[in-house]
């Protein structure tokens, strides 16, 4: 158990991504306002970039910039920074994205429920048809 | 010159795509252009994979590595030209180039304005970019860019009608797809932690010298990528977002995403599977068994959903869904012969679900009309429309001559090889699925006249009581397009009171000379693989031997 | 908003910002940052300007046609970058392969075509915010 | 030889030809079937003869690993023959059946096509072509079978698509397991799994089996059959009695023969089970039929029964009984289209579809009357009918191969047959004249002119069995050589 706490009390950052992609996995499943599906989407991929950037994360290791004094310094491994912030960027243009689609539908129906827009939507079909005929 | 380009074709052959498009939205305002730009990058992507794909054919020893500026292996990021790949992107270059074609001079109405069409063109052209991409890239993170690039670009294809519907579908799947992403880039996140290597040899390598010591993370990161590329692709129990996003996308983009994006997908699981875990660890760890069944369970389950859709476009997304599975099963079978069988399948399936869905959206779009039953006597107004849709058909169900024959083949005989007879009855029983909810749709289109439609439908609606109140769920919601077809029997009916007054064939008749040609080149490579898989058939089976000797 | 205090601090320090970002941009292969949180910046300078000073001015500022062009040409201006390697008779991206000169470490014009490809990334990145910022605002409206 | 292909492909080409006629040109459309028709036809003798002179028709193509091969062996001839034949009559029998129908035009194109497909079937050379042409038979009757658009006429039409497309799944299955093990040979030279050892020889065999009998109305998969029963009468009897389920018959007895050889087949624990699914098809399809009171359903139960008499014949793996089964696949189709026939003249001219409806048609339609309880007889296996010619050698194979009971169950066949038809012929000739009558005219002579000739035929070659006997001969020595 102890050892098991110390393994957990080491690597938190790997703890934390757990944490934070389950939570982002609930919002998405559960919530059905658009927002707080988004909202879960950044939350889960903000998992994955902790966990990422976590990996390259070495103690009492220097900033990855070259410095000509000091050859010997552990360096940190700069790669999955470097890697997560072309996931930064997947992200703003998602989340871009579907603010323009949550945008979009508000428009048509006045709310951003995802289950109420599912029910507005049969009705206003109904009423479609209803008044072709 | 000629060395210039033919020592960097593995990259020129994805940024030429990529680069056009990101241009186009600056010529809006001359669509001509566009469009000729657009079919000039098909045709260049063409030319440059056909070219790529001779070089590596002809090529003796080992893979073409390309090492993107030059950095080797570890640290830069590698393209390899190999069999797998080289086939892929033949597939989806000679299955977009029609794809493209059928666009010409119509989408304009389809998406409504200028700079709407040619961002769409942009969106299109970049998921083509980026599935080459797929087939070439050998760095993991790499993959995962062209996948959410790819997955961008599906999400803005489907919302390109603008319609509150289309929105609603578009948001669904890009949260599905995103958070099939997430999933995904943790994979990738697990094998970086275990191995230190974004490639995929070394990333290969070092699995295998370590999975022993840490079977969990292993097992954890090929859950995550399986999951992952499953949703991705629409792997039965995770298609939920499939049917609303390719039935509410304008019929290009349908055709592009049923016939191509998906695959990449699968393309990118199989070189996940097969190139970083290895048939071994895949053995290990009962992958292939998962594969196996998740294939016949979409198949069963969703050529059985696909038989109530009454809306066209409905009926194929489902019936995409139950031919993912043939392809997963063949992943699963590991076996050279399912394995190149799967491969052909994919290529089939590509040309024959695109020229399904382009068929398909030229009948709607000319008559207005979504539902099959109101369809009816198509083939007498639209005999080349009709026609295609009728040979595509077929080939789907798997009638000799046409290239699903050839596939359901090889999955057959590598369904045999691997042992086990169930795989074999299940692709069998697939296909007389198929027939069952196609062949109404043939027989509608050739055998009935409206006037008999009408009939039937009157007929159907008495026996089937209006369940709109039990409907909702959205995500689940299969027969929503066929709720009200009561009040539309009587719509049709006053449309028909018109068509009889008016001369029939008067407004709906084929589409224009671009899209019968692109139909008409669909139906050629359908036909050819039918008929002619000899080369095809080999360079599926040196990439499946490729993939299952790698080790 | 119309608050005669936000326009005039913004009107002082919103060219500095945009300065900012161009250094962030610029000196993206030789310090934290780059062109993509450079890019950001850029186009934050600009948000910022059109919601305080309304919308219809920021767009006056730049039209629809500019952003586009800078959109795409940014991207654009990465291939092209790109294929200097390609002419050179080496890979695509080739930076030091391709003969270009790569200066000392950590002096401003160094790392060779980084720099340029910074540039591009960092237009098209800025003209993107932009972008999505009036597509949005102009859905809401 | 360009024989065979140009008898194949006439079919088809007529077919798109009567696609492409003018909707109006009834006349034209008529003799283009009638020329492509008797094209296939003739096409098929001149095949069928240098067959039986022994020289090699043999046309392939191939590409990569499959190979399409036409190379028919005398089986192939006869059935070729048989088929293209029979063809002409229903032709001519369409001419006045379909004269006041609808969609005329699909009918014939569709019709002339078939002919092409079963053509094919019969010139297979080898395993794929012949899969090739069954699948294309399926689809190419399709068509006809939903020829009335009504709701009926659409599930009869899925069902039929159904049984036949699961049926040829498992003959795929069981193709591509004789193909990994043989490789794809020509029929022609001798059979195909002669001399293979493979681990799953008796599932192999049920599985062609199965897929063969669904089309061969095998009982318990024959139940499309009724169903499919609501086509117009010429397609009922030539495809539904003829050709379709004979090419069900024919894969069986191409698969025991020429895939398995009767040496082997007779090795298989299997094979004495065979006749008895033969036997238990022929009694139960005829009681069955016996219950029917529409006369085309009770008609195709029958063709249930009566097609088990080719299999029975087939399984005894006997000399005697091949002949038989030949001798019977060449008799019995001229007296089932007779009935058909004369039960679409009924109900062309008095309406009637029903048994019990039917008594005092004789009065008003004599000749036809005539014609079916001529049929009856042949049915029945009665002397001046050709028909007995097949039960008699039927018989002697069964007998001739210890497998008495057979005799007993053809003879108990016999008189179940009897019981079925004789009756219909005698109600027919008493009671009063049926009132809803329409007048005859030249439709009814262009229906009763090839349904008198059938009976013609089968009294001939009943009295002098020996125009036929060759056929069957040749087949016997080609596979007991």
């Amino acid at each position: 158990m102890k050892a098991l706490l110390e393994k957990l009390i080491i690597n938190y950052p790997y703890f934390f991504a757990v944490v934070l992609f389950a939570i982002g996995v609930l919002t998405v499943l559960t919530r059905s306002n658009l927002f707080k599906k988004l909202l879960g989407i950044n939350i889960m991929g903000s998992a994955g970039f902790i966990l990422f950037i976590a990996s390259g994360n070495i103690r009492g290791g220097v900033e990855p910039i070259l410095h000509t004094s000091d050859h010997e310094a552990v360096y940190v491994n700069p790669l999955p920074s470097a890697l997560m912030l072309t996931g930064i960027v997947v992200s703003v243009s998602v989340t871009a994205f579907a603010l323009s689609l949550i945008i979009r539908l508000y428009k048509e129906y006045g709310t951003t429920d995802a289950q109420r827009i599912a029910r507005m939507r049969n009705e206003v079909k109904k009423i479609d048809s209803n008044d072709r005929r | 010159m000629t060395a210039m380009i033919a020592d960097n074709l593995p990259v020129l052959v994805i940024i030429v795509p990529l680069f056009i498009g990101i241009v186009l939205p600056v010529f809006a305002r001359r669509l001509r252009l566009v469009e000729g730009m657009v079919v000039l990058a098909e045709a260049l992507g063409l030319v440059g994979a056909g070219f790529l794909a001779y070089m590596v054919v002809t090529r003796k020893g080992a893979d073409w590595i390309y090492q993107v500026g030059g950095w080797p292996a570890p640290w830069g990021i590698e393209l390899t030209a190999n069999s797998l790949a080289v086939f892929f992107l033949a597939v989806v270059m000679v299955v977009s180039l029609p794809i493209a074609l059928f666009t010409i001079g119509n989408l304009r109405q389809e998406v409504g304005g200028n700079m709407r069409t040619a961002r769409f063109y942009t969106l299109f052209l970049l998921l083509v970019g980026s599935l080459a991409g797929m087939a070439l890239t050998n760095d993991l993170f790499n993959t995962y860019v062209l996948v959410e690039v790819a997955t961008l670009s599906c999400c803005g294809l489907v919302s390109s009608h603008g319609t509150p519907r289309a929105a609603e579908a578009a948001f669904n799947y890009l949260i599905l797809a995103t958070l099939a992403s997430s999933l995904v880039v943790s994979g990738i996140g697990f094998i970086y932690v275990i191995t230190g290597h974004l490639n995929m040899g070394f990333a290969s390598q070092g699995l295998e010298q370590i999975w022993q010591a840490k079977p969990h993370a292993v097992w954890i990161a090929i859950s995550f990528v399986l999951v992952g590329f499953g949703l991705k692709s629409a792997i039965f129990p995770l298609h939920i977002w499939l049917p609303d996003a390719h039935s509410s996308a304008p019929s290009p983009a349908s055709a592009v995403l049923s016939g191509l994006a998906v695959k990449g997908y699968m393309i990118c699981l199989l070189k996940f599977l097969y190139v970083v875990f290895g048939p071994d660890l895949m053995k290990e760890f009962s992958v292939d068994r998962i594969l196996v069944l998740a294939g016949m369970t979409a198949i069963i389950c969703g050529s059985v959903m696909a038989l109530p859709q009454n809306n066209l476009k409905r009926r194929l997304a489902f019936s995409t869904v139950a031919q993912v599975g043939y392809i997963y099963l063949g992943f699963g079978l590991m076996d050279i012969n399912g394995l190149a069988g799967a491969l052909f399948y994919l290529a089939s399936h590509a040309a024959i679900k695109s020229a399904l869905f382009l068929s398909a959206g030229a009948m709607i779009s000319a008559t207005g009309k979504k539902k099959i039953s109101e369809l009816a006597g198509i083939g007498r107004k639209m005999p080349l429309t009709a026609s295609v849709f009728t040979a595509a058909s077929l080939g789907l169900i798997g009638i000799p001559l046409f290239s699903g024959f050839i596939g359901k083949w090889y999955l057959i005989a590598g369904s045999l090889d691997s042992g086990d007879f169930l795989p074999t009855i299940i692709i069998i029983a697939g296909s007389v699925l198929c027939a069952a909810y196609l062949f109404p749709v043939i027989r509608v289109a050739w055998f009935e006249s409206p006037q008999q439609a009408e009939q039937v439908n009157a007929e159907q609606q008495a026996e089937q009581p209006d369940s709109a109140a039990q409907e909702g769920s959205r995500g689940i919601a299969l027969q929503d397009e066929e709720m009200h077809s009561g009040q539309q029997v009587q719509q049709t009916a006053v449309y028909q009171n018109v068509q009889e007054n008016t001369p029939p064939g008067n407004q709906v008749k084929d589409p224009g000379t671009a899209q019968k040609l692109a139909l008409i080149l669909l139906t050629a490579v359908i036909f050819i693989l039918g008929i002619m898989p000899g080369p095809f058939i080999a360079l599926a089976k040196r990439a499946a031997a490729e993939l299952l000797m790698l080790r | 908003m119309r608050d005669f205090i936000l326009k005039r601090i913004a009107a002082v320090i919103l060219p500095f910002v945009c300065v900012y970002g161009f250094y962030v941009i610029f000196h993206g292969h030789i310090s934290p940052g780059g062109s993509f949180a450079g890019g950001i910046i850029v186009g934050l300078s600009y948000i910022a300007f059109s919601t305080i000073y309304g919308i219809e001015k920021g767009r006056a500022k730049i039209p629809d046609k500019v952003l586009t062009w800078t959109e795409s040409f940014g991207t654009l201006w990465y291939g092209l970058m790109g294929l200097v390697g390609i002419f050179k008779g080496v890979p695509f991206l080739a930076n030091k392969l391709a003969g270009v000169d790569l200066g000392l470490p950590g002096a401003l014009f160094s790392g060779g075509i980084i720099f340029y490809i910074g540039l591009g990334v960092g237009i098209r990145v800025a003209s993107t915010m932009i972008t999505i910022f009036f597509t949005l605002m102009e859905d809401q409206s | 030889m360009l024989y065979a292909l140009l008898a194949i492909l006439s079919g088809a080409a007529g077919g798109l030809i009567v696609f492409l006629t003018p909707k109006g040109s009834r006349r034209l459309r008529s003799i283009i079937t009638l020329l492509f028709a008797a094209s296939g036809a003739v096409f098929s003798w001149l095949t069928a003869l240098s067959v039986f002179a022994g020289k090699s028709v043999r046309i392939g193509f191939e590409f990569g690993e499959l190979a399409w091969s036409f190379d028919p062996d005398p089986l192939g001839a006869v059935f070729g023959l048989i088929a293209s034949t029979l063809w002409l009559f229903a032709t001519v029998y369409s001419f006045g059946y379909m004269a006041e129908k609808k969609r005329q035009r699909i009918y014939y194109a569709f019709f002339l096509i078939s002919l092409s497909a079963t053509v094919g079937v019969a010139f297979a050379g080898n395993l794929i072509t012949l899969y090739l042409f069954y699948e294309l038979l399926t689809l190419a009757t399709y068509p006809l079978v939903i020829h009335e658009r009504s709701p009926e006429a659409a599930r009869a039409g899925t069902k039929y698509i159904m049984y036949n497309l699961s049926g040829a799944g498992a003959i795929l299955i069981a193709i591509i397991i004789t193909y990994r093990f043989a490789g794809n040979p020509d029929f022609i030279e001798g059979p195909v799994l002669a001399g293979v050892e493979t681990p799953v020889m008796g599932w192999l065999l049920v599985m062609f089996i199965v897929g063969f009998g669904v089309k061969a109305a095998i009982m318990p998969l024959h139940r499309w059959l009724p169903s499919a029963m609501v086509a117009p009468t010429p397609v009922s009897a030539l495809l539904h009695a003829v050709a379709v389920v004979y090419a069900g018959v024919f894969g069986v007895i191409r698969v025991v023969y020429s895939v398995f050889g009767h040496e082997l087949a007779g090795q298989m624990s299997i094979s004495p089970i065979l006749p008895w699914v033969a036997a238990f098809s022929i009694l139960a399809g005829v009681i069955v039929a016996l219950r029917q009171d529409v006369l085309k359903r009770r008609l195709a139960y029958q063709t249930v029964s009566h097609l088990s008499y080719i299999l029975l014949g087939a399984f005894t793996l006997e000399p005697w009984g091949l002949a038989g089964a030949m001798m019977q696949m060449i008799t019995y189709p001229f007296m089932k289209m007779t009935l058909f026939f004369c039960a679409g003249i009924i109900a062309e001219q008095t309406g009637e579809t029903r048994i019990s409806r039917m008594k005092g048609v004789g009065r008003e339609l004599p000749w036809t009357m005539a014609a079916f309880t001529a049929a009856a007889l042949g049915m029945v296996g009665m002397l001046p009918m050709s028909t007995f010619w097949g039960k008699y050698y039927l018989m002697k194979g069964s007998v001739a191969g210890g497998m008495w009971p057979f005799a007993v169950v053809l003879a108990v066949s016999g008189l179940i047959n009897a019981a079925c038809f004789i009756p219909v012929a005698v109600e027919a000739f008493r009671g009063d004249k049926i009132q809803s009558c329409r007048e005859k005219d030249t439709r009814t002579v262009w229906m009763f002119a090839p349904t008198a000739l059938l009976v013609v035929i089968a009294v001939v070659t009943g009295l002098v069995p020996g125009i036929v006997w060759p056929g069957a001969e040749a087949v016997t020595d080609w596979f007991f050589r």
